[in-house]
């Protein structure tokens, strides 16, 4: 056995011997649990159910979820700078530790309030994709005054409910029933049905 | 663990069994969404052609008397209401008829399937086929909740979910899995379960003569695919009664309207409108009163479009009317067609004449009725509704061309005279319907058959136990 | 700071005069500009119904030329391409025909109106009603510029206006100022200017015997609107070679169409799908290569729409498709109506049992143009087109029901032969078009007139004087 020969383990017939082989266990077996809990590899993806692993995230999941730019824009296009690649994978790294952090900690507040460097990534990322109609002259006539508007504000300030809808909080979502990434593999139909069609 | 804290953030009351027919029961536990699918009883918004208010089709245009002559629904014909009225409309509309107690009336189980969700129960307790058998009468005691949570709703997790099995065996039928889709195109499957056009297949082997419930979808969902599907089995829903065509019978295609618009195209899905979210006491939940969204436009639409709200209320009808236009032109030259049909067989034509002439007919209408049936379809898809109705006005021309030139060889060279059809009353005597049998027949049901179904319902739901949770007590 | 640069950039080489039609002057000004104006020479784009290549419609639908028996366009009608081409277009096309000399040719001066920036010079130098008096070869010296910048610039400050007459009288027409409009309606309203339906008025009072160019919006820019507007004053653009009816010619409404659509509604404008802004160096400038958006979709949808360019194109094809596939159907109904009344009239019809079928036909046929002739209208509103195309079948098919009966009665009741008419050259001889001479004649005019045109306007712009700008030279 290969911990045998690593001889991590005490000798045999030890009492500690029972003992370590114990915590071992545990340890691996915590540290799977952990990242399979966690879903680790999910967070190098853009895919939106990463963030949704955390609880503290499924209000603001749900109402992207419900808002217009669920079939436009994930997660990572709002909230992870675009400029370059570095940046990007730096301030998800950055930001991804410390929600984590906060979140082992048991210290999530109630109402999550954007921070001021998240929100430049984000006004920025309005911007990205907006662009033309925010900044050319030719579609003054089709977002009428937008012009004037636009400038020194934030975005959301006017555009309330861009994504995450007008009410933020914890509670703001009673059920906090979301699609979890391990939802993907359960049926739709239920298995009596299913039985039942295959029946016939 | 923290997630499935997340998961069961709501304190469960009751634990909900395995297809919990009775939606107060789940109620208890989710109280918005609950209350929220109570409010599709109220009856008071009305749009240019929707809305919950009980309207009367055949009252509004008489001409569909004439259209489904021979068939159920120049009897009685309401444009859909609130789901809460599922169950209480098919007791009352006189398609079903009177009858007296089981193997009696003139409709299938069937029928039952997409109104309750007593339904999954029932397939569940007695199997698909065994529900599919016998008379609409012989399940009345046994169906009596209105569309509910059950049909949608998994208990344990509240994930959507598929009860129907004619959605899953048409998904089938085309090659595809309907474990695969994405949750939110399950937003609108779920749907898809009832809202769609149908018919029942009484020749599947080994069900013989069951009325199975099948959506004709095997070689795609437009209205060329599922005539063809048709016309490749021979299949008719009913023989005209005055022109004696052949007739197909589009219910409500709703679903299959809806995925050639833009709105599906752009991955909208029917809850998005029907049921957006909803603010209440500051928390966010899917709003359960099922409806126009046009008496929501804040919610249902704005989410997605900045403008004022009389101005998407003004797109909406402005499609409506541009389909209703060329559509009420179609129905007219339907009624012609019919009435001219009969005209050739009063003057002696024969089978052989006839043929080209009804299956035209046939086809015309198909078009006409899949434009028209699911009500929704001239805004969730104004293109495809406009293309649809188009075709049908040229198939229907083809039949009224061979017509004024088969009753000329008959030796009527002029226009028919036309039958006065100018209320639902006048254009029922004319096909020969005998309303006022009808209608004592249906009140003889309701005063004596139908309290029984009831009392013997309320009888059963009485033994059903509602486990409350331990937990929730503390 | 960048902005201001940009504002400043525009250093005036050269004065450009009031309506300077050459638009190479213009082009020291605006090379940018200028340069992108000059590829809607380029015609190597095609797309499925449109694109900038010469496309023979006669030749892709020979039953256009039945429909058009006994006027021009039955001779000769391409698809419309790059602005460069105007007037090298008309001067080719057989519908001009092949002038010897002023006072002669098929058509009147009026036809160079929407061709060229020397048409507002030439109106400013002899006022409207003169430039519209006289043959087509009368003006021909004087046309010679393609659509260019005083078409729809201000020379002194590039603002947007509008030269042309027809246009500012349709707004009064319709109790309009035109002079009121916003910046952004004008983005649309400088290609209204042409892209409009449009009827030559001989009967003005106190301008008798000149075709006066008006557009027919009296009563509104619907398909009915400017029908009844026809009906009313009794007007038709020619008498069907076949069937005699009093036709309509839609040309182009484009606009019109335009209007009804959801982009209309939402405020977007032609100019900003068909000269959408571009970025060269750093600048943004609006991009002149006036075209098919197709050609160009980053531009010209993405800015809006976030959907792949695949996507987007698919999206316009199914609508083009949509309204093809009924307009089609349409199109068959009308060849065969018109070959229906000759029998009739060979038959020995009267004037009286012909009257209202040819009503019918002549009011068919409108909404079959009215649909077609824009090109861009199927996707620019395709509700509306959908709606015209429906209405069109319908009044199509009382025309053939009317046929027929009329037929039976004169001892005709069978379907008419059809002739064959399989391609372009086949359908021109059937109504005994004589393409071979109009050829030609043609080939004569390009050979001995047009070269003369040509120089003398050369000799005449020689005289022009372009200032330059002293600070220019700076
Ligand atoms: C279209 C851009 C956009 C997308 C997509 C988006 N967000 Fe946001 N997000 C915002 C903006 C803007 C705010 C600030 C809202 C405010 O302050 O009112 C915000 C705020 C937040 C907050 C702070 C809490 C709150 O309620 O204000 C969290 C947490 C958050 N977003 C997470 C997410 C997650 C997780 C997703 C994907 C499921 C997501 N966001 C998708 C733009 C976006
Ligand atoms: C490990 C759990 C966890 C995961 C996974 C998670 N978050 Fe968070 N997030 C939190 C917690 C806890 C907070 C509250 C921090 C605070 O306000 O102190 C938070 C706060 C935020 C905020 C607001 C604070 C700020 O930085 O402006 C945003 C935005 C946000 N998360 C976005 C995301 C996105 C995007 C993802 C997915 C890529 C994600 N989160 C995944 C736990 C998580
Ligand atoms: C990844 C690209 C992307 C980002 C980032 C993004 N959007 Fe959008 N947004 C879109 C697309 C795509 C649409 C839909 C356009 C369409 O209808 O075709 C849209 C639609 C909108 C609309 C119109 C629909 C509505 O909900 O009113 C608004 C307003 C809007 N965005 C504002 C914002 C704001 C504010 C932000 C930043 C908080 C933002 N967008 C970030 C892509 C983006
Ligand atoms: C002061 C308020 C205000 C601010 C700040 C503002 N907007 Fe808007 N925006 C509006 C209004 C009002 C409209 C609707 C205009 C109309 O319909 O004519 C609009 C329309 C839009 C639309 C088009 C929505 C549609 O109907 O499709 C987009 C996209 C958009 N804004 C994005 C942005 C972005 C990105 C920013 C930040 C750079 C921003 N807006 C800042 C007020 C604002
Ligand atoms: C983009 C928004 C939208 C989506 C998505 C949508 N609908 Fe609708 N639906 C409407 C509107 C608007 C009406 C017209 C209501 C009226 O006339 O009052 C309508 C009408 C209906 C009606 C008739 C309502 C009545 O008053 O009787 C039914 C049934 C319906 N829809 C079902 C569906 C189904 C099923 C789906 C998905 C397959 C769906 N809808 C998707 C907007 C939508
Ligand atoms: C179990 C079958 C079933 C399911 C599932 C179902 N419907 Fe219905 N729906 C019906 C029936 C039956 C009616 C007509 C009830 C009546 O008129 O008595 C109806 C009526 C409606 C109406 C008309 C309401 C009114 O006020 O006029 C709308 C809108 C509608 N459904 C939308 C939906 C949408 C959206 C979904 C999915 C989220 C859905 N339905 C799921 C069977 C169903
Ligand atoms: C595949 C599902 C399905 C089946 C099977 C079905 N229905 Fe329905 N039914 C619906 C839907 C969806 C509506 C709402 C239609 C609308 O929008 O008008 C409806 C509406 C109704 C209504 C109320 C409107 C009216 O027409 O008065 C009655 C009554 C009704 N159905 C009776 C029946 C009967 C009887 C049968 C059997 C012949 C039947 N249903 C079979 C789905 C179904
Ligand atoms: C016709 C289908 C249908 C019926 C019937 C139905 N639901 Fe739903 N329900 C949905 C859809 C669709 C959603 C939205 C799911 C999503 O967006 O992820 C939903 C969401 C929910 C949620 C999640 C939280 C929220 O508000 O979004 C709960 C809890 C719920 N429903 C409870 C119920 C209860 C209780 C009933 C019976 C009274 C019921 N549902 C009946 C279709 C249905
Ligand atoms: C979840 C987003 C969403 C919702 C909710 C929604 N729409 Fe749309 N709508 C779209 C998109 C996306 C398009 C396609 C245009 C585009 O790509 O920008 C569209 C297109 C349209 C169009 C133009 C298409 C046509 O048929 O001419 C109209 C009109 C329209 N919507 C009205 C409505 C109305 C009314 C409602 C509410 C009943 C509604 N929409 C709800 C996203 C939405
Ligand atoms: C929303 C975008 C949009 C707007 C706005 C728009 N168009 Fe178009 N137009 C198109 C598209 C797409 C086509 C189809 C091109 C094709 O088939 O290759 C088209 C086709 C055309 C064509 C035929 C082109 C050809 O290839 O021959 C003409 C002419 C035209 N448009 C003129 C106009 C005019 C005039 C207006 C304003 C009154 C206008 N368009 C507004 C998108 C637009
Ligand atoms: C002075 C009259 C005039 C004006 C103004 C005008 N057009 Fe045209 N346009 C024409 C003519 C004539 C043609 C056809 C030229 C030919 O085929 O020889 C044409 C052709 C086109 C085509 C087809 C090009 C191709 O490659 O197939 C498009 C697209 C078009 N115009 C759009 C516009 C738009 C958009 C505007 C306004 C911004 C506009 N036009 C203004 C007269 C005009
Ligand atoms: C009100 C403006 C207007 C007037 C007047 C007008 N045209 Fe045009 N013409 C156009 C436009 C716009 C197009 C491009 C149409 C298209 O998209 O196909 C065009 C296209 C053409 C073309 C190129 C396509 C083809 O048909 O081969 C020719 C040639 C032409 N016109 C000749 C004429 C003649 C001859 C007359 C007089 C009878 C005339 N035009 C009068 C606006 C006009
Ligand atoms: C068919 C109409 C039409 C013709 C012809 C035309 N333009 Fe334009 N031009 C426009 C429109 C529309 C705009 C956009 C105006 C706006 O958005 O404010 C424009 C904008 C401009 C601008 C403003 C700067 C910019 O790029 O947006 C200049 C300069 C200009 N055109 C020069 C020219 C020159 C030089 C010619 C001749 C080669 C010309 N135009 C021909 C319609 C036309
Ligand atoms: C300046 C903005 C703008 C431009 C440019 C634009 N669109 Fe749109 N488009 C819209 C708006 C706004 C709607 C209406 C839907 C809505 O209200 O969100 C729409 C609707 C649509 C729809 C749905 C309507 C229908 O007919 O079904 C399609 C498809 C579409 N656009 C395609 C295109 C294509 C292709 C182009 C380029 C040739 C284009 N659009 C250019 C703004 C634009
Ligand atoms: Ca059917
Ligand atoms: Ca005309």
């Amino acid at each position: 056995m290969k911990l045998r020969r690593l001889k991590i383990l005490p000798p045999k017939g030890s009492i500690w011997r029972e003992r370590a082989v114990f915590f071992l266990a545990v340890i691996i077996g915590m540290t799977h649990f952990l990242a399979r809990e966690s879903r680790i590899t999910s967070y190098m993806t853009d895919d939106p159910q990463a963030c949704v692993n955390c609880h503290v995230m499924t209000p603001v999941y749900n109402s992207w979820m419900h808002s217009s730019h669920r079939e436009w824009a994930n997660c990572n296009d709002c909230h992870v700078p675009h400029d370059n690649i570095v940046n990007k994978y730096y301030f998800k790294a950055k930001d991804g530790l410390y929600h984590a952090s906060v979140f082992t900690a048991r210290a999530e507040p109630d109402v999550i309030e954007i921070k001021e460097a998240s929100q430049k990534v984000v006004q920025e990322n309005c911007i990205r994709c907006h662009v033309q109609q925010v900044t050319q002259v030719k579609y003054d006539g089709w977002l009428e005054d937008h012009n004037e508007n636009r400038t020194g504000r934030q975005c959301w300030s006017c555009h309330r409910t861009v994504p995450h809808g007008k009410v933020h909080g914890l509670s703001s979502i009673q059920y906090n029933i979301a699609p979890l990434p391990t939802d993907s593999n359960d049926n739709v139909v239920p298995a009596w049905l299913t039985e039942a069609i295959e029946e016939k | 663990n923290r997630k499935s804290e997340a998961k069961y953030k709501y304190v469960p009351k009751v634990i909900i069994a395995e297809n919990e027919p009775r939606n107060e029961i789940w109620g208890q536990n989710f109280p918005k969404e609950y209350q929220s699918s109570l409010r599709t009883a109220d009856t008071s918004y009305v749009s240019y052609q929707g809305g919950s208010q009980m309207r009367d089709m055949l009252e509004e245009d008489p001409r569909l008397v004439i259209l489904w002559a021979g068939y159920g629904f120049s009897k009685d014909y309401n444009q859909g209401r609130g789901h809460a009225y599922a169950i209480e409309d098919i007791h009352n509309t006189l398609r079903t008829g009177g009858p007296k107690g089981e193997g009696d009336g003139p409709m299938p189980a069937t029928c039952w399937t997409c109104k309750s969700p007593d339904v999954p129960r029932l397939m569940n307790e007695k199997g698909i086929t065994e529900f599919y058998s016998g008379k609409w009468a012989d399940k009345g005691a046994e169906v009596v909740n209105s569309i509910g949570c059950a049909d949608c709703h998994d208990p344990e997790n509240m994930k959507l979910r598929i009860t129907r099995p004619a959605l899953v065996e048409a998904f089938d039928a085309m090659g595809k899995d309907i474990n695969q889709v994405t949750h939110n195109e399950m937003r609108s499957l779920v749907c898809a379960q009832c809202h769609v056009e149908y018919y029942f297949n009484k020749n599947i082997p080994g069900k013989e003569g069951v009325p199975y419930l099948v959506f004709p979808w095997e070689n795609g969902m437009t209205v060329e695919d599922m005539e063809s599907y048709y016309d490749d089995i021979e299949f008719s829903d009913w023989t005209h009664a005055l022109s004696k065509a052949p007739m197909l019978k589009a219910q409500h295609p709703g679903y299959e309207i809806f995925t050639t618009g833009v709105h599906a195209d752009r991955g909208v899905s029917c809850a998005d409108c029907h049921m957006p979210y909803k603010s209440e006491g500051g928390q966010k939940f899917t709003d359960h009163h099922i409806q126009s969204p046009l008496n929501n436009v804040s919610n249902a639409c704005q989410v997605c479009h900045r403008e004022e709200s009389t101005k998407l209320i003004a797109n909406v009808y402005e499609r409506q009317q541009k389909a209703h236009e060329n559509r009420l032109h179609l129905e007219d030259l339907l009624v012609k067609a019919h009435l001219e049909a009969k005209k050739c067989w009063d003057l002696g034509a024969t089978e052989d004449q006839m043929d080209a002439i009804l299956t035209d007919i046939r086809h015309a209408q198909w078009r006409w009725d899949y434009s028209a049936a699911s009500h929704g379809g001239s805004f969730h898809s104004p293109v495809e509704t406009a293309r649809v109705i188009g075709g049908g006005i040229v198939v229907a021309q083809e039949a009224r061309i061979k017509l004024a030139r088969l009753l000329s060889a008959l030796g009527y060279n002029e226009p028919i005279e036309m039958p006065d059809i100018s209320t639902k009353e006048k254009a029922q005597e004319f096909i020969g319907l005998d309303i006022e049998t009808l209608k004592a027949q249906k009140a003889e049901f309701k005063k004596t058959l139908l309290p029984k179904w009831l009392e013997e319902a309320k009888q059963r739901e009485a033994g059903y136990d509602s486990k409350k949770v331990a937990s929730a007590s503390n």
